[in-house]
């Protein structure tokens, strides 16, 4: 099993589009879930360890939860704010993570939020350009991406 | 189902096949080579047996998948598809060791893979029952001329290769809404159950009906060439290898080929507002493709453009018997067609031969310095324009004059005799100035004699096995017309075609 | 408004824009022509088995109201078709343009250039 | 189906319809691109979200059966959506700042730089091969 | 069978003259010389039996169906004509034998020559008009090799382009003529026709089939105005002269004449047509030869004037003026044949063939000059020479039409002909003018094999007027009675019949022309000052423009233009569709519409805008582009809409597609190019393609507010489930149904990408390599080539799509999905390695390649197909079966499934080699070598 | 309610489609058309569930998933052809 992470992925997967837990959609399911990393194993060769638990879980729910809130927040924005009242602005988040993976989850988080986008990375990998639409504190912006998803990233990314 | 019947199947998966096995062994050309000869050989056979077993009179029909008509699709084996068949075999064969023993296979990719499913495009346009089914055969036969058309590349073929592709994909958009429209009046695809629904359509269906029969013959004319739809002609065939343009001769015929057996079947007597669909409008533009092709045929600076012209001018002279609709003009026409297709082939492949040894002269009509085998080559182009005009003792003549007792019968005779002996004059004229300028004229003096090696003579073994089979047609008119004429008494009764196809079971 | 005028005036609207494209002379206009063109021509056919809304032919025991199927099929091999199609002509192009230097369908020299 | 059921699938189509009504909106009313940018992360999250719960549940009450594969479209747009957002991102920043007569910065003013001697990877050769990606040849 | 040895002898010579090209001329002149004797005594043990009535004839079956068969037949007009063919051939060959020159081809000569005599013999043999039709235009073709034998001379091609334009025109015309001569006549068969005489004539196109009959007949026999190749075709070498130009081939329309006289002749419109075309050729040629200095030039002229003789004679209308034409054509073949090879003689020992510049053969070479003045003396109709008889018959004929016009005139062409003859005979053997150029030697009497053949000929001529009855007398008589269709007339062949007033004005023309040769040199700048009628500047006229008029019609219609292609097409279908429209009109139908809702409003207006817009911006490619992706996405939102998931998926999918290609190719086209067409132009392409758009929209409308009928699809809905194991319909009908179509749609889809390879593979070399290497876009790009949050997340993507597509392809049955959209997913996902990763890395990863896959898919869906063949069921049919697996259970597996992983296949192989090719392209192109390193 | 809200909510997405329209339209930016596309797709998205809501058939579900997976490629090829020039290089 080269990707125990990924075959659990794939069999989820599956089992959501056979729309149905059966005998025969978990046994087809395991074999592709087998099957398919080792096919595509060429194209993703040095994939990173993650740790699968309550970690997960808990980021998950935490990114749903500020989705959730994030978008009743920037629907007032667009909605009620006039827009030379909008505070938008970049935002430097200096990265601590080490592999692109871990990088693209959070650059990932920090757009599926809504209020924030990844723009871009440094030449070096080791800065996150974001994109606030509305924000005061810069500062306080950066500290807690990097506090509430950043820390929790480097531990589900052993 | 026998093993008979199954030899239906034979002229459309046999070539699947070895397109497919070509394609394995590409970079192995020899073995490709053969493989591709043995096909073609094996696909004679099978043509062979198929011709053999329409000789009862039987339509028969090849169910696929075992899905009875009118609800699956059904391949009909009748005189006319055999003998469309039969035609096509022979003409590749021939083509085929033509490029063998020229390299033109070389030239590029894929050739044989190409030249494969070219011969299934055409042999399943030749033997389905189906419209739509004769649409996705239609666009295999035309998507496989595209790669052959464009076999060796360079800048005149490839912008000549454009407007080829572009206007047939026009012509297949046009195909589709003929076939909506008569999906959408009849509920059927089958040409047969087709007839019978076309039949029984009421008074408020007839002008979708008759639009619908009107774009489909617009769309068959465009690929016979038929005037003014034949601008795309002359460049393509003029800018294509001269042994692919060998192989095309037949491509034109194959929209002659889908009026014949469209427009008795289903736009018939009984068709009401499309009956006899083509109606007025095909008589004169087949006299206007004789004209222009003919014209042209005098007009043209190349052999490979005069060749081309040959060719058109030979589809509005078959168009002209066609466009009467009776059994006597179908029977003289379908004489004249197979004549026109090896005439045209054996035209082209005698230009590939010449161009072949005059190095930087190619085909221009221009006197060059003599070259190695000037005078046999001479001699085939005098045949071969022999062939393309009509003059005897070749079977264009036999054909022309086939044409002009048959349609003495329809009160337009005066316009298509004086077309055709007309036209024939103007083609003689043509010929004969460009090969005596072409093989007899020399160069003038100062002109380099053309380089390159000694070629051998066997270039010269295909147009020669063409024009005897054109020299047999005549000697075996008597034979050859009796065919024909058993053909076209078939196309000429649908209601057997109806019984024979809707009766046939699962 | 009925959905059948919708789909005959998008009809409509397809291939008098895929026309006009096709005749403007270059390449890239003549595949975006034929590409509409194409739209309207699946639409067309797929127009002819009449217009249902949401019932797609999918069997299940007792159902009799469905969409027609055949048309559905014809479509769909005339899509892979003239996607075929499209890829040519769209390689053809380029390809002409590199051997000739021109983008236009018959390959002349633009306008105001020497060659 | 139950009325609470009704009521709650009723609630959350109007509410994920609303959240893609409101993505537009802002794309259309808010000043420059960037700002735009953030429009669709509504539609896409919460939008589509509760459109597929609704469907989700209105399956389950409607016709007995769960079906849970909309979260699998839920699954796919999480993972594409931050993608095409980071590429539009940087075709911003690459007009902005290389392109003559190309787009203006928004209201937020050109971005500042990450640090004192680099650049971000739309303006600079990347300075070491970023992990996971190829080796330029 | 001896007709057919006969007919068969010539073209057996032109075989073995083929085959033993490489041989000895005297090998060739055997084979020649051989199968013409051997002709000639078949003809003579024929002779007797068709003299006698017992006329020769076989008959073959050939095309029964329309009545043509193979028949020949040699009654004594065919048998005299033969005779001349045949016995004036041998002659030639020998003649020729010492005529040609040591490095001439005799083989090709020889060949063309019996090739020539074959085709003539035909037309005397044929007992069916078709066959007679095929050897007459083999006699244009065959002159028109030999006139054109001195092939590298201009005038040589041009005088053969010539004659057989006129003569093969005229054949064309004869052509119509004698088909509709058999079709009056009910019959093909020549004698069933000649025995219709009162059918024909009293039919309305009488006077049609006459005139192109005539024309044809006129033509060959160079008849004003179609005169004028006959002495451009002197070209040729002179025994071919010799041959066609006096004794045969232009003879032929003579013969034809003769032949179908029963039928055509004895009416006003016969004898007004006929008998003044012939005198005016009389007078003309006569006159003209009178005049020309070139020996065979003189000759050529004095042929267009006795042809024109018996062409007025056969035009009276009478027995006995046929009978005098048919002495006639002996008399002339022999003196014209001999005068011929005369001529060669001297050109051949002098060098010139100019009178002026020649004089005192008689003494230089007294044989030739003897056999030279006896023939000359035919011509002149002196007695007691063959011609006079005939000419005699000729005056009495003219007299005997009751008009004094015409024996006058004749008696003028008389004078003018013997003026000439005699002028020939006196000027170049007693005249005093000095020898030209000498060759080497000085010029003297030739060797036997030259002098033989025209001795022999001048010796017949003169036998003629000796011997008449004996020689001749039978043969004319019988074939004067065969050409007339009636009886024996009892004809007299004598040089001395009496004083008449055909005597008294043969005398005087002689007497009239000794005189005119007196003064001929005084009168030579008065017949310069003559109207001339330069036929040849008329034809060589009529020939430019012709070809110019062709050329630039051939080049106003035929431009290389693909959008006057398309224009064209648009208009004829709309030309055509209108037509239906107006004449039956397609109004609305009853059936009952469907309500839009508003939100199918607002797709149908994003759908309008985009298209709109797609115009609007059609030079910014790009934008264009971005359009075309809305156009699809409603194209797709509207299949859903409208039940049909299946293609709304393979739309979105096919859309991606089709827009990573556009990008692709995009990236390597020009910016932004300057508008081509001027405003009226774009305003007459809008106005079709409004009529268009208008036209289809309109035909849509129709067919979908008609009540559909009852059709096919029942059946398959029906069936789907039950024999076709799949509750999904369309993708059944895909896969088994009509899954032949699929295999139709897969091939074209394989060829399409075959296709892109051929034309991608070499375009890193050659011009369009250097294109592409010099190729350097004008905007500045970003260094970022492979952003990191793209490569990872389509890095996670692979797997999911795989297994996506898994699903697609396995459900496919039952729902939508199926193995071509599930080959297009994987598509896409491979696509996508390659645009976040990089060509390079992504192919270095592929396992199989396209070729293979493309094979490998096909070969599955045959091999599938086959497989039913063995259970003895069609091609296609599949089965259904159940499979227990471990863990999963039953599983239903359709061979159909099996066909469309084929399909899955073909589609994965195409799709991904058009599109990695033409991403390569560029890179392939900057390598040194071009090479692609797979 | 859901009777009610499915109308509603199909107009909703309407509406947003045409304003994301006018947004593609508009421009100015090649950016900012760009960022309506993609939006565009998710609309779709947004109207497949509801149609299928409405009519009570999981055809549309296949499409859904399509959208959402592929539908970014279009928009990422699109902004690589601006950044690079070549989507694949
Ligand atoms: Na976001
Ligand atoms: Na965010």
């Amino acid at each position: 099993m080269p990707h125990p992470g990924l075959s659990a992925l794939l069999l989820i997967v599956w089992l959501l589009l056979a729309n149905g837990i059966t005998a025969g959609s978990v046994g087809l399911g395991a074999v592709f879930a087998l099957v398919l990393p080792k096919v595509t194993q060429p194209f993703w060769p040095d994939r990173p360890r993650l740790r699968i638990g309550r970690a997960w879980l808990g980021y998950i729910a935490i990114v749903l939860f500020d989705i959730l809130v994030a978008n009743i927040q920037v629907a007032r924005l667009v909605l009620f704010r006039r827009n030379r009242d909008l505070r938008t602005r970049w935002l430097v988040v200096p990265v601590d993570l080490d592999t692109p993976e871990a990088i693209t989850v959070l650059a990932g988080t920090i757009s599926l939020t809504p209020g924030t986008v990844s723009s871009d990375l440094s030449a070096d990998s080791r800065s996150l350009l974001v994109h606030a639409l509305d924000v005061t504190d810069e500062a306080a912006e950066v500290a807690r991406i990097k506090s509430r998803y950043e820390a929790r990233l480097k531990r589900m990314f052993a | 189902m026998t093993a008979a019947d199954q030899l239906m199947i034979a002229p459309i998966v046999l070539p699947a096949i070895t397109a497919s096995a070509t394609l394995l062994m590409r970079r192995r050309l020899r073995t490709a080579r053969a493989v591709s000869l043995g096909g073609c050989v094996a696909m004679l056979a099978a043509a062979i047996g198929l011709f053999a077993m329409a000789q009862d009179g039987s339509i028969r029909g090849y169910a696929l998948g075992a899905w009875p008509a009118p609800f699956g699709i059904v391949l009909m084996l009748d005189r006319l598809a055999t003998t469309m068949l039969l035609l096509t075999e022979v003409l590749a064969s021939v083509v085929l060791a033509h490029a063998a023993v020229t390299g033109a296979d070389r030239r590029g990719w894929h050739f044989h893979a190409l030249f494969h499913f070219q011969l299934m495009g055409l042999n399943g346009a030749f033997l389905t029952g189906d419209l739509f089914n004769l649409f996705v055969f239609f666009e295999v036969m035309l998507i496989a001329s595209y790669g052959l058309m464009l076999h060796g590349q360079g800048a005149s073929r490839l912008r000549a290769g454009l407007a080829y592709v572009v206007v047939n994909i026009v012509g297949s958009a046009l195909f589709l809404i003929a076939l909506g429209l008569l999906y959408g009046l009849t509920g059927t695809l089958n040409m047969a159950d087709l007839a019978v629904r076309v039949a029984a359509l009421g008074p408020a269906e007839q002008g979708l009906l008759r639009v619908a029969g009107l774009l489909l013959m617009t769309v068959f004319a465009l690929k016979a060439a038929v005037a003014p739809l034949h601008l795309w002609l002359p460049r393509t065939y003029a800018a294509t290898m001269p042994v692919i343009a060998a192989l095309f001769a037949i491509m034109t015929k194959v929209g002659v080929y889908a009026m014949i057996r469209t427009v008795p079947l289903i736009f018939g007597a009984g068709a009401g507002a499309a009956a006899w669909v083509p109606g007025p409008y095909l008589l004169p533009a087949a006299i206007l493709g004789a004209v222009l092709g003919f014209v042209g045929v005098l007009a043209a600076r190349g052999l490979r453009e005069q060749a081309a012209f040959a060719v058109l001018a030979s589809t509005g002279t078959l168009l002209m018997p066609v466009s009467l609709w009776r059994e006597a003009t179908l029977a003289a026409a379908l004489y004249y067609l197979v004549q026109a297709v090896l005439a045209g082939a054996a035209l082209f492949l005698i230009v590939d031969a010449t161009m072949r040894r005059r190095g930087s002269y190619a085909d221009a009509i221009v006197p060059s310095p003599r070259f190695v085998g000037q005078d046999a080559a001479g001699l085939l182009y005098l045949a071969g324009g022999l062939a393309a005009v009509g003059l005897p003792p070749l079977a264009g003549f036999v054909g022309k004059v086939l044409i002009l007792d048959v349609s003495y019968a329809v009160a337009g005779w005066p316009s298509i005799w004086t077309t055709i002996l007309g036209t024939t004059l103007l083609g003689v004229i043509g010929f004969a100035r460009s090969g005596s300028t072409l093989f007899w004229k020399a160069a003038p003096s100062g002109t380099a004699a053309v380089e390159g090696p000694r070629r051998s003579l066997a270039d010269f073994v295909a147009p020669i096995v063409l024009l005897a089979l054109l020299a047999w047609l005549t000697l075996a008119a008597g034979w050859v017309t009796a065919q024909t004429r058993a053909a076209a008494a078939q196309i000429m009764a649908p209601d057997r075609y109806v019984a024979a196809i809707l009766g046939a079971g699962r | 408004m009925s959905l059948e005028l919708l789909v005959a005036s998008a009809i409509a609207v397809l291939v008098a824009a895929g026309l006009y494209l096709a005749l403007r002379g270059r390449t890239f206009q003549l595949v975006l022509g034929l590409t509409l063109v194409s739209y309207a021509v699946n639409l067309f056919l797929f127009a002819t088995g009449r217009l249902v809304v949401e019932r797609p032919p999918l069997w299940a025991k007792g159902v009799t109201d469905h969409a027609d199927p055949l048309p559905q099929a014809l479509v769909l091999t005339a899509i892979v078709i003239s996607f075929a199609m499209t890829a040519l002509t769209v390689i053809l192009s380029l390809r002409g343009f590199l051997e000739i230097g021109s983008d236009q369908v018959d390959g002349l020299a633009e306008p105001g250039e020497g060659a | 189906m139950s009325p609470a059921a009704d009521t709650v699938v009723g609630l959350l189509v109007l509410i994920g319809a609303g959240f893609v009504l409101v993505g537009s909106w802002g794309l259309v009313r808010l000043p420059s691109v960037m700002e735009r940018l953030h429009a669709p992360t509504k539609a896409t999250t919460l939008g589509v979200g509760a459109l597929l719960l609704a469907s989700m549940i209105d399956g389950r009450t409607r016709y007995g059966n769960w079906t849970a594969h909309e979260l699998l479209v839920t699954l796919f747009l999480f993972v594409t959506a931050p993608v095409a957002a980071n590429m539009i991102a940087k075709v911003h920043l690459h007009r902005t700042r290389t392109v003559a007569g190309g787009e203006a910065d928004g209201i937020a003013g050109p971005p500042p730089r990450p640090d004192d001697e680099g650049d971000w990877a739309t303006f600079a050769e990347p300075r070491r091969n970023c992990p996971g990606t190829p080796p330029d040849p | 069978m001896a007709l057919l040895i006969l007919i068969g002898l010539p073209f057996a010579a032109v075989l073995l003259l083929m085959i033993a090209r490489r041989a000895g001329r005297r090998v060739h002149m055997l084979i020649a010389g051989a199968c013409s004797a051997a002709g000639l005594a078949v003809l003579l043990s024929q002779a007797e039996p068709s003299l006698s009535g017992r006329t020769p004839m076989i008959r073959i079956p050939w095309m029964p169906t329309a009545g043509v068969d193979i028949s020949l037949w040699l009654d004594p007009l065919a048998l005299l004509f033969a005779g001349l063919i045949l016995g004036i051939g041998l002659l030639v060959i020998v003649y020729a034998d010492g005529y040609l020159g040591k490095d001439e081809p005799t083989a090709r000569f020889l060949s063309y020559l019996m090739l020539f005599q074959g085709a003539m013999l035909g037309i005397a043999l044929s007992g069916n008009v078709v066959l007679m039709l095929i050897f007459w235009e083999m006699t244009s073709l065959a002159s028109f090799l030999l006139i054109g034998f001195w092939r590298t001379r201009v005038e040589a091609r041009r005088g053969a382009r010539m004659a057989l334009t006129i003569t093969g025109g005229g054949g064309l015309a004869l052509v119509g003529g004698l088909v509709l001569l058999a079709k009056v006549a009910g019959s093909y068969d020549l004698a069933t026709i000649l025995s219709r005489g009162g059918l024909v004539q009293a039919s309305p196109l009488y006077p049609v089939i006459l005139i192109l009959i005539l024309l044809g007949a006129f033509t060959k026999s160079a008849q004003i105005p179609f005169h004028a190749w006959l002495p451009r075709a002197m070209a040729a070498p002179t025994p071919v002269s010799a041959y066609l130009h006096s004794a045969t081939m232009v003879k032929a329309g003579v013969f034809l004449l003769a032949r179908l006289w029963p039928v055509l002749a004895g009416t006003d419109w016969w004898f007004l047509t006929v008998a003044p075309v012939g005198l005016a050729t009389m007078i003309f040629g006569a006159g003209v030869a009178l005049f020309r200095h070139d020996l065979k030039a003189i000759l050529a002229y004095s042929t267009v004037s006795q042809l024109g003789l018996m062409v007025m004679l056969l035009g009276f209308g009478t027995g006995a003026a046929v009978a005098a034409a048919l002495f006639h054509l002996l008399n002339h073949a022999a003196f014209k044949a001999a005068l011929f090879m005369h001529a060669g003689i001297i050109e051949h020992e002098t060098g010139t063939r100019d009178i002026r510049r020649l004089g005192r053969l008689a003494t230089i070479m007294p044989l030739t000059a003897t056999l030279g003045v006896l023939a000359a003396a035919a011509m002149a109709g002196v007695p007691p020479l063959g011609g006079f008889i005939s000419k005699e018959m000729m005056l009495e004929a003219s007299v005997r039409t009751g008009s004094l016009l015409v024996p006058a005139l004749a008696t003028i062409a008389a004078t003018l002909s013997a003026a000439y003859a005699l002028r020939y005979a006196v000027v170049l053997h007693i005249g005093r003018a000095p020898i030209g150029r000498v060759m080497g030697t000085a010029p003297h009497d030739p060797p036997a094999r030259l002098l033989a053949p025209p001795a022999i000929l001048a010796t017949i001529a003169l036998a003629l007027g000796l011997a008449p009855m004996t020689l001749a007398g039978p043969l004319v008589e019988a074939a004067t009675a065969t050409a007339t269709g009636g009886a024996r007339l009892g004809l007299h062949l004598a040089l001395w019949h009496g004083i008449g007033p055909a005597l008294i004005l043969s005398l005087s023309a002689v007497a009239a022309a000794i005189l005119l040769l007196w003064r001929q040199e005084a009168l030579a700048p008065l017949a310069a000052r003559l109207p001339s009628f330069d036929a040849r500047r008329l034809f060589d006229g009529a020939m430019t423009a012709t070809v110019q008029g062709a050329r630039r019609l051939s080049h106003l219609i035929h431009v290389a233009s693909l959008q006057r292609s398309l224009a064209v097409l648009f208009l004829v279908a709309l030309v055509l569709g209108g037509e239906a429209a107006g004449r039956f009109g397609f109004a609305a139908g009853p059936r009952a519409t469907t309500p839009a809702s508003p939100v199918a409003i607002m797709v149908w207006m994003l759908l309008v805008v985009a298209t709109l817009a797609v115009v609007a911006v059609e030079r910014h490619r790009y934008l264009a582009l971005v359009f075309m992706g809305v156009i699809g996405l409603v194209m797709a939102l509207a299949f859903l809409h409208l039940s049909a998931p299946d293609l709304a998926l393979t739309q979105i999918a096919v859309e991606v597609v089709t827009i990573l290609l556009m990008l692709l190719a995009l990236h390597l086209l020009p910016g932004r190019p300057p508008r081509l067409s001027s405003l009226p132009r774009r305003v007459r392409d809008g106005a079709i393609a409004a009529a268009g758009g208008i036209g289809a929209g309109w035909l849509a409308w129709a067919v979908m507010t008609r009540p559909a009928r009852e059709g096919i699809a029942r059946f398959h809905w029906a069936n789907s489930h039950a024999l076709g194991g799949g509750a999904n319909v369309v993708n059944v009908t895909l896969v088994d149904f009509r899954g032949f179509d699929t295999l139709g749609e897969i091939s074209v889809l394989a060829i399409a990408g075959l296709t892109i390879f051929a034309l991608l593979e070499p375009a890193a070399g050659g011009i369009a390599g250097r294109r592409l290497r010099e190729w350097r876009s004008a905007d500045r790009f970003s260094p970022d080539r492979h952003p990191m949050m793209f490569a990872v997340a389509t890095r996670l993507l692979l797997p999911l799509a795989l297994l996506v597509a898994l699903h697609l392809f396995l459900r496919g049955h039952d729902q939508p999905g199926g193995g071509f959209v599930a080959a297009l997913v994987v598509s896409i996902a491979i696509l996508l390695q390659y645009l976040a990763s990089g060509f390079d890395w992504t192919d270095a990863r592929r396992r199989i390649g396209e070729h293979g896959l493309i094979g490998l898919g096909l070969a599955i869906a045959l091999a599938t197909g086959l497989g039913a063949l063995a259970f003895g069921a069609p091609f296609l049919t599949s089965s259904v079966g159940h499979v227990h697996l471990p863990l999963i259970g039953a599983v239903e597996l359709t061979s159909a499934m099996l066909f469309d992983l084929g399909v899955a296949c073909v589609v994965l192989g195409s799709v991904t080699m058009a599109l990695a090719q033409l991403a390569h392209v560029a890179q392939r192109a900057a390598r040194p070598d071009g090479e692609d390193p797979r | 309610m859901i009777a009610l809200a499915l109308p509603l909510a199909l107009g909703c997405v309407g509406v947003a489609m045409l304003l994301t329209l006018w947004r593609l339209v508009r421009g100015p930016s090649l950016a900012d058309r760009i960022v309506a596309l993609d939006t565009m797709v998710v609309d779709a998205i947004a109207l497949i569930v509801l149609i299928g809501m409405t009519s009570g058939t999981d055809s549309g579900f296949e499409a859904a998933l399509l959208l959402a997976m592929v539908g970014f490629v279009g928009t990422v090829a699109y902004c690589k052809f601006i950044l690079r020039g070549d989507i694949v290089e």
